[in-house]
């Protein structure tokens, strides 16, 4: 087998998975050894792919693999994620049960999201897609629990998604006799225009349900808050991805000669900024961690939905530079929480606090992680959010630019929020014994992803390249430093004045911040949290005084009557009626035997009936 | 038209004869055990008297008549004993002027 | 003994049966038979072979003569009754104990009755004989042995029991 | 010699009929089967002439079978009546 | 043709019983109408005016005074089938009796959702 | 011995019946042999599927029973289809046995192991025989044992669901055998090949009734709606291994003998479609109804009945890429269906509901994994066996342009998914302590071997492309078929 | 109400069966196979009932499946009726002892019967089921005359496994002397005589034993189980 090959890269990849499985009956330390060395060699082995794509039949389709420009820059996000990701798992996982499961499924996920991207041809996009999805679902319910329901909603999304993709690629399918994405592509321009929105509108819907676009990203605050952390970080850094991925594939690859490409690319853009403000204002809203986190991750997708629209260079840019970078600090965010929930087995904003001392480290992740998110320089987060703005104002989406900047704004509140509450504030007496986690396993992969956010501020010309690339292979003419179409690399080309950034815009945000820490900390007492006696008044359930407990209660009285109207409602509703549709016709099968004999003589009778009208 | 055909009619006849009789017994009699008694025996002896009869008119046959006639001479009285006794069990008496039932009688002292 | 004896009657009905000599069938039926024999012969018949004694043979045809008598009169006694237009009869049952030990015989015996019109076995209990009568009336046991039973039962012992 | 058949069939089939009058009148379950044993009887009968008709020996075993089924079927049910079920 | 509808109505009698009554030992004697009309069917439609047994019994028969044999065979099948599963269909009304101490159908529908 | 006994199709039917018959005899000599036989038995049609498939997938074979050439006598008809039933028939009959060897412990066994033979035996007839009545034959020695087998538990209700299955069963013979005695009495005839080429004898109005009877019979065992009511009951009253073979055998073999009968005796375009739409109507309703079960097994029970549909609906277009996905689909049922009938079984018992799954997960992995397996092959997850038949399915439905029928499915799809996920996840749900115990090696081993086979097809799906393809021409090639029957 | 729609969809499809059968004509010579049976049975299988021979041997797989159907239902029985026993039989509701009687003489009578009936099915209109049905009747008649009577179900097994086993393996037998599976390997003999029609009667004497031992333990087995409950 070729080594440069890709099917060389998947068997490592599938393989090291069920190798690891396998290595759980013997060590762990083993078993442990094999899942690091596959993610690695896999890291590695990108490096040397080659160019020469590779088909294969299966049950009479052809199946063709190969790399793109395209595929291997997301092939990067997933191999900069998984490496941290499975270290972090090492000891994270060392107490949960059934660590075999999860390591296979981890691995498979891994493998899956790899094949997905080197997929030449839309079956074995599906057929990796629909792998990544069952070992993931397979994850998310590894807890047990609540996450049973998570999961299974979960699932349930993707399958509504991913047969919406499956519709259409059958169709396709019949249409052009082929699979491969180019000869679809090719005859998908001959179909008419309503079979062309039909085909192009349930893929796109089936791609970005995994994207966890506004209204299908129901599933996502739940998956990601109950599966096991490290996890997460993968789930929501990378594998949510792989919607972005599919969305820009059938966008610029199939659906762009449309006539009905660029309404459907400006609805999207709409849908995107839609839930980045909508979910950044159910992020505030959220008191646990994860949650806070997931409903983030919906909001940052939104961004990056929005810049795939548009469909500018400059916003392609954009997006693809935040894909990266969401996947980098929100990995971050999940791995420090997870942390937390390591030591402190909490991840309720209200019930944690003053850990700074306790876990430095963990503060240290999270402070640059929320610097990035917060999109201030000089870290990687910063670039990607300049880079949108400046594309919705050149293609004049003027509103977008606001809905934009409103939910960059409202960031700070969540991200302000997760800081103070876990790691600001008095010191509790029950996390006296709390330590920080263990280096190699669990603060090495938080910092080194920390480290990534800090290079792709400083270097973004590292990111901005392969971008680049990848943009050309989707038809964008871009030269290899056209990024400097943008105004923020007009003067420092592919390398950003660090001194100038902090000094800028650094000192601004470090300022607020603590103002807003120490006017905070003025209002408190040295009193226990639970204490809420306050100078002999009884306090009511809404006005608890303890700081920390419903930290944003007057802006949720405010935004309820908006979010409670969200579709998600809409959803759920489609969701009561099948299954009380499934409870009404579940009572055709409780009569006695004569009820179906009747069934049987009615039905013959109608055949009978039937068939003699029609002759 | 031989001697051993005559006596197939005659017998064969009769036998019809018997089975209309018996017919007409049951319908006329007044209760389930003279019906038997009419009807079943007669009827009985009709089929008997007939299928002998047959064999008679075919002189090969003759043997098997006979023994579908012994066969019936045995068994069906069998079988109108069960039912009069299953009948009488399960409370259908006969009629009698003079309330002459010792059966009954008998049962009853038999289960007290 | 017992088993030759209902080999003998099996293989007789046999014969009836088929009604015919070709050797096939004859060497068929005695096997049959034989076989047949073999697993019924314990239920069939209590005494075997004695009952083809020529003496019993004799009685045996006796009493079917007396039957058919019987059964002649009582037929048209009773034919007479069911074309009358009044009917008259006067039913009940009657009952009478028998001198018979043979469970062959009292069957034979309930048999006859039976088929001769006018009476019907209704039970036999033990040794006491219910039988439903046409023309029932207060009577003694013996009476009603005498009427009913009368004609046939010493045969009956001639046969079966001595 | 067909009209002799001729006689005869009518006069099993009146007394068929006639028998039959019974067995839908009743009143009680022994009754009709009293009228069905007749009835039985009469078939074997029947049987039998149909044999005498069409010349065949062979359906003289069929009146044979008859009549033991006939015999079988009122017993069982007589059986059935003293026992409950 | 006279056969034939009262063969067809000796089914339909049978599958209203199946329908319409409540006591399953009925039921299971409308199940053995529904056999036994058909079976008559069956035999109506093999027989021939002035045909008799197919049995070469005598000398002198010929093929073509005889009815058709393959009803009467196919009926004997159906006959001892129809019986197999009549006596099954008892054994089963003997358990549910045991059971259910009744032979009503409707009260014997416990399986459900 | 196979110079002395020619292997040849009637082995199928001979080889259990002999076996059935010897099974009360050799019980009294050991009552060891009451287990052993049967396998010996499956064994050995196993060993004449391996020796006869591969002749049939050259040219059919073709048997004449006693020596009388069609439509004489009856004959049997192996060709790629028939033999591919009845492999696979053979196959799912040994892994049951496999796994009853440990798991079913409920007295009389000789009884359970003649019926289960029977069952299987039955199966087969019906797709190997040549003859309508004769196909009437093995239906009832099908059915008659899978009625026995329903009420084979002495549990309460056995025999209620034993009963319901009767009455309904009983309903399909008799239309059965109506539509053949009205077939018969304007054709006279009964070969199927021969009735194929007499069809035109037959006016058009009496063959609308003769099929609407034939449907309504097959229907009523092959589960489609609404003549499925029995169904639900009588898998979850039966042995969870009789209630796999139910999914697996009955229910294939019914299937077979409605599109034998349609496509050579009704091949109009409006019974084919009619078929297709009672397939989708008996998925939808199907799998809507699972959604709230309780109970395990009936939850499986509808779920087979959907997976049914769904092979009826592909089966209905009776293209050679319907015909294709619709044995594909009937194989991975059966396979699949199979082993999570058992799977349950081993797992939680006779009476498994979906509380009972709480906690598996620690307690019985090996099992659970098998599950989580099932429920993913069923749905149609890749890279499992389920997958590629659900492919197969949608792409033969896209070929005729019923893109609606694709929606259907996949909307249908997610329903299952939904209840089949949410039955996986509780395996993994940490309440509930469920009873330590034990799985037999035989019984894992069983299981394993369908596992196997899921995996198998999922990674390899060529492997059955050739045997698939040969199949469904088999099916439509109706030419052939009355040819090759009726060739002297 | 409900009967009333059971009435009316009845008589729909009773008008639908009658519109099939109406090109059926009644009592007309329709025959085309049933000829062919007609023309052949004595050449061609030594037997002089045609019923019989295609029972037997032409469509004698057919027979070989309704004899499994009745084994099955026989085994069903036993699967679904195990360990139920009826209640002890109540004095009153004994057998009277003229039936006790008469069923001990009948028996032996009634059961030559059967075997003349299966033994002449090829030449009669009898034959392996008529015959065994007989001789199920012969063991009723035992069951219901003699009190607390059991059929010997060893006995009964035994013989309905060797009925069964010899009725395939004179199929078996067919294929081993390189002809099909259940085809005549006997000399046909002169029609009409016991010993004619090659394997016919053999079959049908192994179908008479295994129906007459099948339906015996049916009929044991439901009256036992339901003796004496009310
Ligand atoms: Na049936
Ligand atoms: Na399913």
């Amino acid at each position: 087998m070729d080594i440069t090959g890709i099917p060389f890269f998947l068997a490592v990849s599938f393989g090291g998975a069920f190798l690891a499985y396998l290595m759980n009956f013997a060590h762990r330390f083993l078993r442990n050894a094999v899942v690091l060395l596959t993610v690695s060699a896999s890291a590695a082995l990108l490096f040397w792919l080659g160019d020469e794509t590779f088909s294969m039949e299966m049950g009479g389709f052809v199946l063709t693999l190969g790399k793109t420009p395209y595929s291997l820059f997301f092939a990067g996000i997933v191999a900069l994620l998984a490496v941290p990701t499975v270290l972090f798992s090492f000891t994270y996982m060392a107490k949960e049960e059934r660590p075999a499961m999860y390591y296979l499924n981890l691995l498979i996920t891994i493998a899956a999201m790899y094949g997905i991207l080197f997929s030449l041809d839309l079956l074995s996009l599906f057929i990796f897609w629909e792998i990544m999805t069952w070992s993931s679902f397979l994850l998310t319910i590894h807890k047990g629990g609540n996450a049973t329901k998570a999961g299974v909603k979960y699932f349930l999304y993707s399958a509504a998604g991913a047969y919406a993709i499956l519709f259409s690629v059958v169709i396709l399918y019949n249409m052009s006799g082929s699979l491969l994405i180019e000869d679809v592509a090719r005859s998908f321009v001959l179909q008419n225009p309503l079979m062309q929105l039909m085909l192009a509108g349930t893929l796109l819907f089936g791609f970005s349900v995994k994207a966890g676009l506004m209204p299908m990203h129901g599933w996502a605050p739940d998956a990601y808050a109950e599966s096991p952390a490290p996890f997460t970080a993968l789930f929501s850094g990378a594998l949510s991805k792989m919607g972005i991925f599919g969305m820009g594939m059938v966008l610029y690859q199939i659906f762009l000669q449309s006539p009905f490409s660029l309404p459907v690319r400006e609805l999207l853009a709409w849908a995107g900024g839609i839930t980045s403000a909508l979910a950044t204002l159910r992020a505030i809203q959220q008191t646990d961690a994860k949650r806070l986190l997931a409903y983030s991750s919906v909001a940052q997708l939104g961004y990056i939905v929005m810049g795939l629209a548009l469909g500018t260079p400059l916003s392609m840019m954009a997006a693809l530079f935040i894909t990266l970078l969401h996947g980098v600090f929100k990995a971050m965010l999940f791995f420090a929480v997870g942390a937390v929930y390591f030591r402190t087995g909490l991840t309720d904003l209200n019930e944690l606090r003053g850990l700074i001392r306790r876990m430095p480290v963990s503060f240290l992740t999270v402070l640059m992680a929320i610097i990035s998110l917060a999109n201030i320089p000089p870290l990687g987060g910063f670039v990607g959010k300049w880079l949108l703005y400046e594309s919705l104002i050149q293609s004049d989406h003027y509103f977008l630019v606001i809905v934009a900047f409103f939910s960059s704004t409202a960031s700070f509140l969540y991200v302000y929020r997760l800081i103070f509450s876990i790691f600001l504030g008095q010191e509790e007496k029950e996390f006296e014994h709390v330590k920080e986690v263990p280096f190699l396993t669990m603060q090495l992969p938080m910092l080194a992803l920390a480290a990534v956010t800090f290079i792709t501020g400083i270097f973004p010309g590292i990111v901005l390249a392969p971008i680049s690339s990848a943009l050309t292979y989707l038809g964008f003419p871009i030269q290899h430093d056209m990024w400097s179409m943008s105004m923020l690399f007009n003067e420092w080309g592919n390398r950003m004045n660090l001194l100038a950034m902090i000094s800028v815009i650094g000192t601004v945000f470090l300022t607020g911040f603590t103002i807003l820490y120490f006017y905070r900390m003025r209002r408190t007492r040295y009193v226990t949290t639970k204490d809420i006696h306050t100078s002999g008044e009884v306090p009511t359930e809404n006005e608890n005084l303890t700081y920390a407990i419903n930290f944003y209660q007057p802006f949720e009285r405010a935004a309820h009557p908006v979010l409670s109207k969200s579709i998600r409602a809409w959803i759920d509703w489609i969701g009561r009626s099948v299954s009380e549709l499934g409870d009404f016709l579940r009572h055709i099968y409780t009569g006695d035997g004569q009820t179906y004999a009747w069934y049987v003589v009615l039905f013959l009778t109608f055949m009978l009936a039937a068939g003699s009208w029609i002759l | 038209m031989n001697i051993m055909t005559i006596i197939g009619m005659l017998l064969t006849s009769l036998g019809a004869l018997f089975l209309l009789l018996g017919a007409i017994g049951i319908v006329r009699m007044p209760d389930m055990y003279t019906r038997m008694q009419a009807g079943t025996k007669a009827t009985t002896l009709g089929a008997m008297s007939f299928i002998l009869g047959i064999g008679f008119m075919e002189p090969a046959w003759l043997i098997k008549t006979i023994l579908i006639v012994v066969f019936i001479a045995l068994s069906n009285p069998i079988s109108s004993h069960a039912l009069a006794r299953a009948a009488h069990r399960s409370g259908i008496f006969p009629l009698s002027r003079e309330n002459i039932d010792l059966y009954k009688k008998d049962n009853q002292e038999d289960k007290s | 003994m017992r088993f030759v004896f209902s080999w003998i009657v099996l293989f007789a009905i046999w014969m009836a049966l088929t009604s015919s000599l070709q050797i096939q069938e004859v060497l068929t039926g005695v096997i049959t038979a034989g076989i047949v024999a073999s697993f019924t012969w314990k239920n069939f018949t209590t005494k075997g072979l004695r009952y083809l004694h020529p003496k019993r043979i004799f009685y045996i045809l006796l009493y079917i003569l007396v039957f058919l008598k019987e059964l002649v009169k009582s037929n048209f006694h009773v034919a007479w009754i069911v074309i009358h237009p009044k009917l008259p009869i006067s039913p009940g049952i009657v009952r009478f104990p028998t001198k018979l030990k043979s469970e062959t015989a009292k069957l034979i015996l309930a048999n006859s009755i039976t088929l001769t019109p006018g009476t019907l076995s209704v039970d036999i209990k033990d040794n006491m004989y219910y039988i439903h009568w046409l023309e029932a009336q207060n009577m003694t046991d013996e009476e009603a042995a005498q009427n009913i039973a009368g004609p046939f039962e010493n045969l009956l012992i001639k046969i079966f029991e001595d | 010699m067909d009209t002799f058949y001729y006689i005869l069939g009518g006069i099993l089939l009146l007394a068929l009929v006639i028998a039959a009058f019974r067995f839908f009148q009743g009143p009680t379950a022994p009754d009709r089967i009293v009228a069905l044993d007749a009835m039985s009887i009469i078939l074997t009968a029947g049987l039998a002439m149909l044999a005498l008709v069409f010349h065949r020996f062979i359906y003289i075993d069929v009146a044979l079978i008859y009549a033991i089924l006939g015999f079988m079927g009122i017993v069982s049910i007589a059986r059935w009546m003293e026992k409950g079920i | 043709m006279i056969y034939y509808i009262a063969s067809i109505a000796v089914m339909l009698i049978g599958l209203y019983a199946v329908l319409v009554k409540k006591n399953l030992i009925k039921i299971v004697i409308g199940l053995s109408l529904m056999d036994a009309g058909t079976h008559l069917l069956l035999v109506a439609i093999g027989f021939i005016k002035g045909g008799t047994a197919p049995i070469f019994s005598e000398p002198g028969l010929t093929a073509d005074a005889m009815v058709d044999p393959v009803p009467q065979a196919l009926v004997l099948t159906a006959i001892v089938i129809g019986l197999a599963v009549t006596a099954v269909a008892l054994a089963l009304v003997i358990r549910i009796y045991a059971q259910h101490k009744t032979l009503d159908i409707r009260k014997i529908s416990s399986l459900k959702w | 011995m196979p110079e002395l006994f020619p292997l040849s199709p009637v082995h199928y039917v001979a080889a259990p019946l002999l076996a059935a018959f010897l099974l009360p005899l050799v019980a009294k000599l050991s009552r060891s042999f009451i287990k052993i036989l049967p396998g010996l038995t499956f064994l050995y049609v196993l060993y004449v599927s391996a020796v006869l498939y591969p002749q049939a997938l050259q040219a059919p074979i073709i048997e004449q029973i006693a020596g009388w050439a069609p439509p004489l006598g009856i004959n049997l008809y192996y060709g790629p289809m028939a033999g591919l039933f009845a492999s696979l028939f053979s196959a799912l009959g040994f892994i049951v046995w496999l796994y009853s060897l440990t798991q079913m412990k409920q007295e009389p066994l000789d009884r359970f192991y003649i019926l289960l033979m029977m069952l299987v035996a039955g199966a087969t007839g019906m797709v190997l025989t040549g003859d309508i009545f004769n196909l009437f034959v093995f239906m009832e020695i099908t059915a008659i044992s899978a009625y026995s087998l329903t009420a084979f538990l002495r549990e309460d209700d056995k025999a209620e669901a034993g009963f319901k299955y009767i009455l309904i069963g009983s309903l399909a013979s008799a239309f059965v055998l109506l539509g053949i005695a009205i077939l018969y009495s304007y054709t006279g005839t009964l070969n199927l090949a021969d009735l194929a080429l007499n069809m035109d004898k037959v006016p058009l109005s009496v063959r609308v009734i003769v099929f609407g009877l034939f449907l309504v019979g097959f229907g009523i065992e092959a589960e489609i709606f609404p003549l499925n009511g029995w169904a639900p009951d009588a898998y979850s009253a039966a042995p969870a291994p009789v209630s796999a073979l139910f999914a697996g055998i009955t229910v294939k073999a019914a299937l077979y003998a409605l599109a034998r009968v349609t496509i050579l005796l009704f091949p109009f375009a409006g019974s084919m479609a009619l078929i297709s739409i009672l397939g989708l109507v008996t998925l939808v309703i199907s799998e809507l109804a699972a959604l709230h079960q309780k109970n395990l097994f009936r939850m499986l029970a509808y779920s087979s009945m959907g997976q049914v549909g769904l092979a009826i609906a592909a089966l209905g277009l009776f293209t050679a890429e319907g015909v294709y996905a619709a044995l594909f689909a009937m194989i991975n049922h059966a396979i699949v269906k199979g082993m999570l009938f058992l799977t349950v079984f081993a797992m939680a018992g006779g009476s498994a509901t979906l509380d009972g799954l709480n906690g598996m997960g620690r307690k019985k992995p090996i099992l659970s994994l098998l599950f989580t397996l099932g429920a993913f092959a069923i749905i149609g997850l890749p890279p499992f066996s389920g997958f590629w038949s659900k492919l197969s399915v949608l792409t033969a439905m896209g070929q005729t342009g019923n893109y609606a029928m694709i929606a259907i499915v996949l909307a249908t799809t997610i329903v299952e998914a939904a209840y089949f996920l949410r039955a996986t996840g509780r395996l993994y749900l940490s309440e509930g302590n469920p009873a330590e115990g034990k799985t037999p090696l035989s019984a894992i081993a069983a299981l394993a071997v369908l596992a196997a086979g899921i995996l198998w097809i999922g990674f390899f799906p060529g492997s059955i492309d050739e045997t698939l393809t040969a199949g469904a021409q088999d099916l439509l090639d109706t030419a052939k078929y009355t040819e090759g029957v009726l060739k002297d | 109400m409900k009967k009333l729609l059971a009435a009316f969809l009845l008589g729909f499809i009773g008008y639908y069966l009658y519109t099939a059968f109406a090109g059926v004509p009644f009592g007309e010579n329709k025959m085309e196979v049933g000829k062919d049976y007609l023309e052949t049975t004595v050449p061609k299988t030594g037997a002089v009932n045609t019923v019989t021979s295609i029972v037997v041997n032409y469509r004698g797989f057919d027979t070989l499946g309704e004899v499994t159907v009745l084994f099955l239902a026989a085994t069903g029985l036993g699967a679904i009726l195990f360990g139920m026993k009826g209640k002890p039989e109540d004095k009153h509701r004994e057998p009277s002892s003229i039936l006790t009687t008469g069923a001990k003489a009948l028996f032996p009578i009634i059961v030559l019967l059967g075997a003349y009936i299966f033994i002449h099915g090829h030449l009669t209109p009898g034959g392996g089921f008529q015959g065994g049905t007989i001789i199920a009747t012969g063991v009723l008649i035992l069951i219901l005359g003699i009190k607390s009577f059991h059929a010997n179900h060893a006995l009964l097994s035994v013989m309905e496994s060797l009925a069964g086993i010899t009725f395939v393996v004179a199929g078996i037998l067919g294929l081993a002397f390189g002809k099909n599976f259940l085809e005549n390997i006997l000399p046909l003999g002169t029609p009409g005589q016991v010993l004619s029609a090659g394997i016919i009667p053999i079959i049908y004497i192994a179908v008479g034993f295994k129906v007459g031992a099948e339906l015996a333990g049916v009929l044991d087995t439901l009256m036992s189980t339901t003796r004496g409950e009310e």
